[in-house]
């Protein structure tokens, strides 16, 4: 990990950003012991009244959710011509979406999955919600897929059903491999999720007080009760799943950057997608991730658990990512002029100086330029300024994709039938109302589900350390999940 | 001693004896409810039977069956054209002005004559509109009408016998020879392969040239 | 409350399950374990709100052979994958796509490695459950009302009278010597 | 499960079904149907699965009311008797023809259990030769136009009947018959008929003194009258432009706007064969960039008024410059040439093209368009007088009925007697003369003060409405009738179908004027058919009827001999009149519309939406400026200016294109029309307002900006083009449509093409065989004009649908098959280039792959079949389609369309639903029947019932290569060596689109020939 900025130890005993490497930062601050963790998370879950600005929140996402139903009934009804789509602008907002989300969806398992991989004890505290906003953007991006066909009725044909046509699916179809990896990654993301929750699900159980919050604590923690048998699976279990998952969050990406990779459209038939995809992906996953951590951990006061560190950890690999971005888009440039292709040649150069160059340029200025400020310890380490920038990185990424779909299809081969693209407010609209899903879905996990992983903070704790013994200092702050190395 | 109090238990022990009914149901669903779509959406079971009422109580049994009429005496139409074409009224009244001529079931064929006006029979091997079969393309290739129409010849009121869904014809399309017959025994309705019918298909598709095609154009324009 | 004897849980009660010993810290448990596991128990268990490293090796667990399920469901997703996309495309119903191969292994990758992830995470998020005889949502420790802090800041170690070795006052006793300061009887 | 199946349990549960077949009949069950699933509500007319599904969901008797959702059950409608030789399902073509412009060209009609659905050209007429244009194609649309009026209308009493106006006829004409008609006049549109003569000369024999007068907005009367001028009586021109080596056109858009278009560009294209003797140069001399003008190899653009002047300098620099000796009659014209000498365009005019001309005695041709004044008809004569020609390249004939005035004359003339209460009873025949009529005239308000008026029409338009009588017209496929063709031979016209709505000719009409009715149309055509013989010999009528054309019937040949009494002076003086407009004023010249021509066709949804050959506009017009001009107004593209002229002003949107003259502005007529129909009310601007008094081709107008913008619906560069998009447009349009210069083919024809030698790509796997037929096309560049018929033929031919103005605006337009436009060359003397694009059925298509479902796969003959049943619409086979040639139904385009118009439904080819991709398929349902007839024969064959045969070449023709005037498409099996299309793809001239991406597709296009000689100006 880069170590950047001010190596000296700051006196807020808030601040554990320090790079010392001699001095063993630790991941959750306060006078913590185990109980005080499960206390200040279990109580999340179970307090009567969440804070106004939940309800605030939660009542405007549902709108927003409304509005999306409303959107897609009016589409099913009328037809796709609701869109502002044509000949040649096939795929805009519809497929932007569902990549902008699937892409969204990409830190959770990363955060888990490989992170876990790599003994990055930090994730602990993160971990839960950003495997929870992986699921609930998923949700997202499917929904996009599904309804921009213009027979909704029978997407069911896109699946290897036995019929009495006997007639199959298209294997050599991108689409086709998009239906498999998503509803793959979503599987395989729920499980993770639900594993990971099962010990915190019995804690809930043991602490709940009402009957009901008993019952249905009780039967999704499925009996749960911590027996180091059970235990041995557990963890031998979740390594594996850790282990499928990070190869699945890069062939994932992989694939839906195949939908253009594999085409013959210029500008989106390049060799460099699927890695400049997935670095895209881990991009804006982690803004988003940074976009519902800073106000929750404000709103729910979890600063001892989401700590300084963890931001700054995800800004860095923001800057990062960033800079893989910047790198990809610089290529492809080179790409285009060195290949000689006159087609793909005039793609790039009318992405930055033709009828679409305003979003490119967007693009580039959220993209690669704003996150060169994190390049500043100070503003990685203050969480609302890198709140700030990582939203301008999801509305980046979003434009990245508008560039890559309408910039390339708008102007193909033939310029006898080259077109224009403009959204209609239907569109406009369904967008709105994906982020309205997404934040109803995300409410109500913070509502009723730990929102942090507990038993697993407990296990990064200095004293759960089982052979604990004042003379080995270096071992503090490791538990058996966690071995960190600088 | 400290107190080791009792805690009230969440699910009596009985709970955990239900779990191999739980997972038995669990399995056994979506199995079910596959199984459930896929026969009882299959043409197999909606359309076979489809016995519309007609106008006239016209019995193939008593014409093609007993009276041994051909096929093409009415549907005049079948060897040379995409459809086999329901005859004019002019084609009952050939006979019916001297047979049955005052029979009350007639009425309708008898207004239809004396006005001009047609009758209206209802469809009964109705294929999607996307769909472009060609009778005289089977006909004449020797594809009995049997094959697809069943025993007409047993029908007082016609009925589809057979699903006429893509997979079906396809089966057809893709074994051909137990299908096939002489061309001349085409709308022979009782007609008996001679030995093997399997051995006499593969010959006749020699002989006929018969390469059936599977391709989406075929019957999809 | 007057402490149960044997003798009366043998006779008035339900037969007698185990003994739970609470202890208070991983490393604590740790030593218990050790000891238990030296003297030769082989019907007991740890529990604790979080895995505490090293509590395998102390309990002397032998390694899991769940990984293999996991293969083998593995294996068995990619060959059905490969073999699903050969029959359709190449076999039941070839159709010249683009001028391609009916079957090519190339364009057959995708859905086989999404699928080989597949089978693997059901599996192995299934065979977790099955090993560990999940869900069970009667289990005896559920009866101690101070087991409820299993998952949240406390550590047990029962031993079940199944145990050949088991001997209610004498395990008992042994659990107190090892540091626990609860032990409490559980029937079944 | 056993529920489900009926055929377990008999009986009872059959009645119950029965009843909920009844249920699902009702219209009420149909309501909740539309109203439950708006979106569904097609489905289940269109099978999809949805009935499947409501099946299943029997299972359970909750829903068992909805397991009676069959598709609607259909019913099967035999014959009562059914008539000889009529085979149902099986198409019949009639032979019938269509009048444009006063000439009429053959059609071969396909009519489908009763129904027209198809116009094709009648092979064995000699002006068609079995080609058309996109009017006769489009012209099977009007005929199932809901817009049409349906019964007689009278203006007080509103609605009546045709015996109402019978008990009103009779006795006033009867009354009118005993005062010989005074009072009494008619005015008809243009008619060669002969039957129609006929009863005109017994309708002025009955009622001697009334008037008739026949009146066209737009005419080639000037022609007539420059004949007149030339040769003392009015003559028709005909031209060989087959044998031409240099074509002079001043003005004249030979190809699309002629009596003879079809043919002519048949003729024209015959010229220019690059394998052929000669090659012919076009050179162009025209105000308004024509179809004619963008197929030129040297276009000279000046104002209409100077165009006189220019001709003339043309002949003064032939006489005096390359030797041409003046023939003695036109000495007269010896003084106009001298001051020629003098005048500006002397200069203008091109060495190149007097050393085409000269020299070449009776291998040229010098035309003169209908919009320039009588003097250069006669002009044009002495050309061809001079350069030999007459009698070669250059024959005439004499015009019928010499003695009516000009159309002109006739309106002016019925307007005077008009506003001097003159006229009582009018009867209009056809035509709209509110609508059309010199505006001055204010004709409108005179026939509304006319006592009685009868108007036959067809639809109750602008006219109808202030007529005291509305007749409705009995459209041309409903029709018994006949009509002359540009060289006189007789065109029968047969109907179809039985009037719709109870239509009556002008033959009708006017026999029940005479008294002569019930006296109707197939006996008045049987009569002047017999010749007055009392009745028509059979086979001679039978066979007329067959080939649709009456054997023996062309004008003969005249000599006429030319003289330059009266015009010479004339012409002398017109070389004083200024050749620009003064500044501040621009020259707006009116030109007949390429969709609507002067109006007629407003109603037609098909020409509407056919995009203009040069514009691409559809839905409208625009005034017409070049790039130059446009700044030098200090508009933009799609501004609407205000163009005025003497007070009265029009506003209407700027349309920037390269090729209009300096100093002039172009419009066409016919749109703007108020009572036109629900397609063509309101759709673009009426600029007849503008075209008062004689001069009917062009005005001074006066053009200022409104600030206001408008949208233009165009199917190509749907947007204004940046800078950036227009340079690399024009560097790819040189290598996607190739040419090559004559020179270079004579020279060494294997090298002359232009462009990169492509390498033959690598093979990564063995490409797939076809073994039998290998379906391909030849698009000969060289050969398409891009007058569009071929557009609409495939529209008609496929049920594709019309999407109107908005959605073309958004680039949802549905034609298969489209003609990209590009120009090269300077803006002020741009060249075009038209090159038609459709489904290349690419071997390696990039459109199947990328299709999950596999919609869109090969078939066994290599066709790129698409399966709109299959179809679930992600619209990605489009995005990866390099040529742009898939079509998108964004919506259920037949969810309000009435019973009448789904009746030109080709039943061969499915109506596609909303939601589904569908594309040019090679007319595979031609294909199909074709090769079902042909196997069929030949297995028979084996049993000796017919010989066996295999398909012939040629034999299948899809619609836009049948309709195609000049041959440009071939179509046919490239496993055959011998076939057309498979020598032309073997051409040096052909090559593949981007075929550099190993598409591999099936269609090539042949490289268009240059031959602009000299040294062109503007050349690229």
């Amino acid at each position: 990990m880069s170590v950047v900025g001010t190596t000296a130890p700051s006196a807020d005993p808030w601040d554990n950003t320090s790079d010392d490497p001699t001095r063993r930062a630790p991941l959750v601050l306060g006078a913590a012991d185990y109980a005080s963790v499960t206390e200040k998370v279990a109580e999340l879950a179970e307090r009567r009244r969440p804070p106004r600005a939940w309800y605030i929140a939660f009542g405007v996402s549902l709108a927003l959710t409304g509005l999306l139903g409303a959107m897609i009934l009016y589409l099913f009804t009328t037809g796709v011509g609701v869109w502002g789509l044509n000949s040649p602008v096939g795929w805009a907002f519809d497929i932007i979406n569902f990549v902008f989300w699937v892409g969204i969806g990409h830190a959770g398992t990363l955060i888990s999955a490989i992170l876990f991989l790599f003994r990055q004890s930090w994730r602990t505290g993160i971990n839960r919600f950003a495997e929870a906003m992986t699921i609930f953007a998923v949700i997202c991006a499917g929904l996009f897929p599904a309804i921009h066909v213009g027979r909704v009725w029978l997407i069911y044909w896109v699946f290897p059903l036995p019929n009495q046509m006997q007639v199959w699916p298209n294997f050599r179809s991108p689409l086709l491999w998009d239906v498999f990896a998503v509803s793959t990654y979503f599987t395989v993301s729920l499980l993770f999720w639900y594993m990971g929750m099962i010990p915190d699900l019995a804690t809930l159980r043991d602490r709940a007080t009402s009957r009901v919050r008993q019952r249905v604590y009780g039967l999704f923690a499925m009996g749960w009760r911590g027996s180091n048998r059970h235990w041995q699976n557990y963890e031998r279990v979740y390594l594996i799943l850790a282990a499928l998952a990070t190869p699945l969050v890069l062939s994932v990406h992989s694939v839906v950057s195949f939908d253009f990779a594999v085409s013959m459209v210029p500008g989106w038939h390049t060799t460099i997608f699927p890695p400049y995809f997935v670095a895209g992906a881990i991009f804006c996953g982690f803004a988003m991730v940074l976009l519902l951590a800073v106000p929750a951990r404000q709103w729910f006061g979890l600063e001892a658990l989401i700590t300084l560190r963890h931001l700054e950890n995800m800004n860095k690999i923001m800057l990062a990512t960033g800079m893989i971005i910047g790198y990809a888009y610089f290529i492809e440039f080179f790409i285009a002029w060195y290949g000689g292709n006159v087609y793909e040649h005039f793609a790039f150069v009318n992405r930055a100086l033709g009828p679409y160059a305003w979003s490119y340029w967007i693009m580039v200025t959220c993209n690669v330029i704003a996150p060169q400020l994190f390049w500043s310890k100070r503003i990685r380490t203050s969480p609302w300024v890198a709140w700030g920038i990582c939203v301008f990185i999801n509305v980046g990424m979003w434009f990245e994709r508008f560039v890559i779909i309408v910039t390339s299809l708008s102007r193909d081969y033939l310029p006898g039938s080259w077109g224009a693209y403009k959204p209609t407010w239907v569109e406009l609209c369904t967008l709105l109302g994906s982020f309205g899903l997404f934040f109803t879905l995300f409410l109500l996990f913070v509502r009723f589900v730990p929102m942090v992983a507990m038993a697993e903070v407990k296990a990064v704790l200095p004293q759960a350390d089982a052979h604990a013994s004042p003379n080995e200092p270096e071992r503090r702050a490791t538990g058996t999940l966690a071995v960190e190395k600088a | 001693m400290q107190d080791h109090g009792k805690r009230p238990l969440i699910f009596p022990k009985w709970v955990d004896s239900l779990r191999p009914v739980v997972f038995g149901v669990a399995s056994i669903v979506p199995v079910y409810a596959l199984v459930l779509l896929y026969y009882g959406g299959s043409p197999r079971t909606t359309d076979v039977g489809y016995m519309p009422a007609q106008p006239v109580p016209y019995s193939h049994t008593v014409h093609a069956g007993d009276l041994g009429i051909d096929c093409r005496y009415c549907h005049t139409t079948v060897e040379d054209t995409a459809h086999a074409a329901v005859p004019p009224t002019q084609t009952c009244m050939n006979c019916h002005t001297g047979i049955h001529p005052e029979s009350p079931q007639l009425v309708p064929v008898r207004e239809s004559f004396s006005t001009g006006l047609p009758v209206r029979w209802v469809r009964v091997h109705d294929l999607p509109d996307y769909v472009y079969f060609d009778h005289s393309a089977h006909v004449s290739r020797g594809v009995g009408c049997v094959e697809c129409h069943d025993r007409v010849d047993k029908m007082d009121t016609v009925v589809q016998a057979q699903p006429l869904s893509m997979g079906w014809c396809l089966d057809c399309h893709r074994n051909p020879d137990p299908h096939l017959r002489p061309l001349d025994e085409v709308t022979n309705m009782v007609w008996e392969p001679p030995g093997d019918r399997a051995e006499l298909g593969a010959r006749l598709r020699e002989r006929y040239g018969i390469a059936p095609s599977e391709d989406c154009s075929t019957c999809h324009r | 409350m007057m402490d149960p004897s044997p003798v009366a849980a043998s006779t008035e009660r339900r037969a007698l399950w185990g003994v739970l010993a609470e202890f208070d810290t991983p490393a604590a448990l740790a030593r218990a374990a050790r000891e238990v596991r030296d003297l030769g128990y082989t019907r007991w268990d740890c529990y604790s709100p979080f895995p505490v490293h090293g509590l395998d090796r102390a309990m002397g667990l032998a390694d899991t052979r769940l990984p293999w399920v996991v293969l083998g469901a593995g294996i068995t997703g990619a060959a059905a994958a490969i073999g699903m996309q050969g029959w359709m495309n190449a076999v039941d119903y070839p159709l010249i796509i683009s001028g391609k191969p009916m079957f090519s292994l190339p364009a057959s990758i995708p859905i086989a490695f999404e699928m080989t992830v597949l089978f693997s995470a059901i599996a192995a998020f299934l065979a977790m459950f099955a090993f560990n005889r999940l869900p069970q949502l009667y289990h005896p420790t559920f009866q101690s009302e101070r087991f409820r802090r299993v998952t949240n800041d406390r550590f047990f170690l029962a031993v079940e009278a199944a145990d050949p070795r088991f001997d209610a006052q004498g395990t008992e006793t042994l659990l107190r010597r090892l540091g626990s300061a609860h032990v409490e009887w559980l029937e079944d | 499960m056993s529920s489900l199946d009926p055929t377990t349990d008999s009986g009872r549960p059959r009645s119950f079904w029965r009843s909920l077949d009844e249920r699902a009949d009702t219209p009420e069950f149909r309501q909740f149907v539309e109203r439950e699933f708006p979106a569904w509500a097609d489905e289940m007319l269109e099978p999809a699965s949805r009935r499947r599904f409501l099946q299943l969901m029997g299972a359970s008797m909750a829903l068992a009311g909805m397991t009676a959702c069959r598709w609607p059950a259909e019913p099967i409608v035999p014959f009562a008797h059914r008539p000889a030789g009529f085979v149902p399902g099986e198409p019949l073509h009639y032979a019938t023809a269509l009048e444009l412009a006063g000439a009429a060209v053959g059609l071969l009609v396909t009519s489908y259990d009763g129904r027209p659905i198809k116009v094709e050209g009648n092979p064995d007429h000699a002006y068609g030769l079995g080609g058309t244009l996109a009017w006769h194609q489009a012209a099977l649309l009007d005929l199932y136009d809901p817009d049409r009026s349906q019964h007689v209308a009278q203006r007080e009493a509103g609605p009546a009947s045709w015996d109402d106006f019978v008990a009103f006829a009779r006795p006033h004409f009867d009354a009118l018959r005993a005062v010989r008609g005074s009072r009494l006049a008619v005015l008809a549109d243009a008619s060669s008929s002969p039957s129609r003569a006929d009863m005109r000369a017994r309708f002025t024999a009955a009622f001697p003194d009334a008037r008739w007068y026949e009146y066209e907005p737009l005419s080639r009367d000037n022609a007539r009258e420059g004949a007149r001028l030339a040769f003392g009586r009015p003559q028709r021109t005909h031209v060989a432009l087959d044998r031409a080596e240099t074509i002079l056109s001043l003005d004249e858009d030979f190809l699309l706007h002629h009596p003879a278009a079809v043919r002519y560009a048949r003729d024209f294209v015959l010229g220019r064969d690059p394998d052929g003797a000669t090659f012919s140069r076009l050179w162009v001399v025209e105000t308004s960039p024509s179809l004619t003008g963008s197929v030129a190899d040297r276009r000279i653009a000046i104002p209409n008024r100077a165009i006189q002047a220019f001709a003339t300098c043309v002949l003064a620099k032939l006489v005096h410059e390359a030797g041409a000796d003046l023939p003695a009659a036109l000495d007269g014209l010896g003084p106009v040439l001298d001051a020629a000498r003098r005048h500006p365009m002397y200069g203008r005019v091109d060495a190149d093209l007097v050393l085409d001309l000269a020299g070449k005695a009776g291998r040229t041709v010098v035309l003169a368009g209908p919009r320039l004044p009588a003097e250069t008809h006669a002009l044009v004569h002495a050309l061809n007088a001079t350069l030999g020609n007459v009698g070669r390249t250059v024959t005439y004939t004499a015009e019928p009925d010499p003695d009516r005035p000009s159309h002109a004359q006739a309106i002016r003339d019925l307007a005077r007697d008009m506003g001097r209460n003159f006229v009582d009873t009018l009867v209009l025949v056809g035509g709209n003369p509110v609508y059309d009529a010199p505006a001055d005239l204010g004709f409108g308000d005179l026939l509304a003060r006319v006592k009685t008026s009868i108007r036959l029409g067809a639809y109750e338009d602008e006219t109808s409405r202030v007529c005291t009588w509305h007749v409705p017209r009995a459209h041309i496929f409903e029709s018994w009738g006949d009509a002359r063709d540009f060289g006189g031979t007789v065109c029968l016209i047969q109907p179809l179908i039985e009037p719709l709505h109870g239509g009556r000719t002008d033959l009708d009409l006017l026999a029940q004027l005479l008294g002569e009715a019930p006296f109707a149309a197939y006996e008045i055509v049987r009569r002047t058919f017999a010749r007055g013989a009392a009745e028509p010999d059979p086979r001679a009528w039978h066979e007329a009827l067959r080939v649709g054309v009456v054997a023996g019937t062309a004008w003969p040949e005249a000599g006429p001999t030319i003289g330059t009494a009266g015009w010479s002076k004339r012409l002398r003086a017109a070389l004083d009149a200024p050749a620009y407009p003064e500044p501040g004023s621009y020259e707006l010249v009116f030109g007949p519309d390429a969709s609507v021509i002067d109006g007629r066709f407003a109603n037609n949804g098909w020409l509407q939406e056919l995009a203009d050959p040069l514009t691409k506009l559809t839905w409208d017009n625009a005034v017409i400026v070049a790039p130059a001009t446009a700044a030098e107004m200090g508009v933009r593209h799609g501004d609407v200016v205000r163009v005025t002229r003497s007070g009265t002003s029009v506003e209407l949107p700027v349309f920037v294109l390269p090729g209009q003259a300096p100093r002039t502005v172009g419009a066409t007529l016919g749109y703007g029309r108020t009572r036109a129909g629900r397609v063509g009310s309101g759709a673009g601007f009426d600029v007849y307002p503008l075209r008062v008094g004689d001069d009917t081709a062009w005005a001074d107008v006066r053009v200022e900006p409104t600030g206001r913008t408008y949208r233009l619906a165009t199917t190509q560069d749907h947007f204004a083009i940046d800078t950036l998009g227009a340079q690399e447009r024009a560097e790819r349009a040189v290598t996607l449509v190739r040419e090559v210069e004559l020179e270079a083919w004579r020279h060494d024809p294997q090298h002359a093409m232009p462009g990169e030698h492509a390498v033959a790509p690598v093979e990564l796997w063995k490409p797939h065989e076809y073994p039998d037929e290998r379906w391909g096309m030849a698009i000969d560049l060289n050969a398409c004009t891009g007058c569009g018929a071929c557009v609409v033929a495939c529209q008609a031919e496929n049920n594709i649908p019309i999407v109107g103005k908005a959605e073309v605006a958004r680039g949802r337009e549905m034609h298969w098959i489209r003609i990209d436009r590009y120009f090269a060359g300077a803006p002020d003397a741009p060249e075009i280039v038209h090159q038609p694009v459709t489904c290349h059925h690419c071997e390696n298509a990039p459109c199947e792959q990328v299709c999950p479902v596999g919609a869109t796969v090969h078939d066994a003959e290599g066709l790129n079949v698409m399966v709109y049943n299959r179809c679930i619409g992600t619209r990605y086979c489009n995005n990866n389609c390099p040529y742009k040639v898939r079509r998108f139904n964004w919506f259920n385009n037949q969810k309000h369309q009435s019973d009448l118009e789904v009746m030109i439904y080709n039943p061969d080819v499915t109506v596609r639903s909303r939601g589904v991709m569908e594309k040019c398929t090679f007319c595979l349902q031609r294909i199909q029947s074709v090769r079902i007839q042909a196997r069929n024969e030949q297995v028979r064959g084996e049993n000796g019932r017919a010989a066996g045969r295999l398909i012939r070449d040629g034999e299948i023709v899809p619609a836009c290569a049948q309709a195609c005037p000049t041959r440009a498409i071939d179509f046919g099996d490239l496993n055959d060596p011998e076939s057309r299309v498979h020598r032309k793809h073997a051409s040096p001239r052909a090559y593949r689109m981007l075929a550099e991406f190993n598409v591999r597709p099936r269609t090539a296009y042949l490289a268009r020939v240059r031959n602009r000689g000299g040294h062109p100006e503007g050349a690229a």
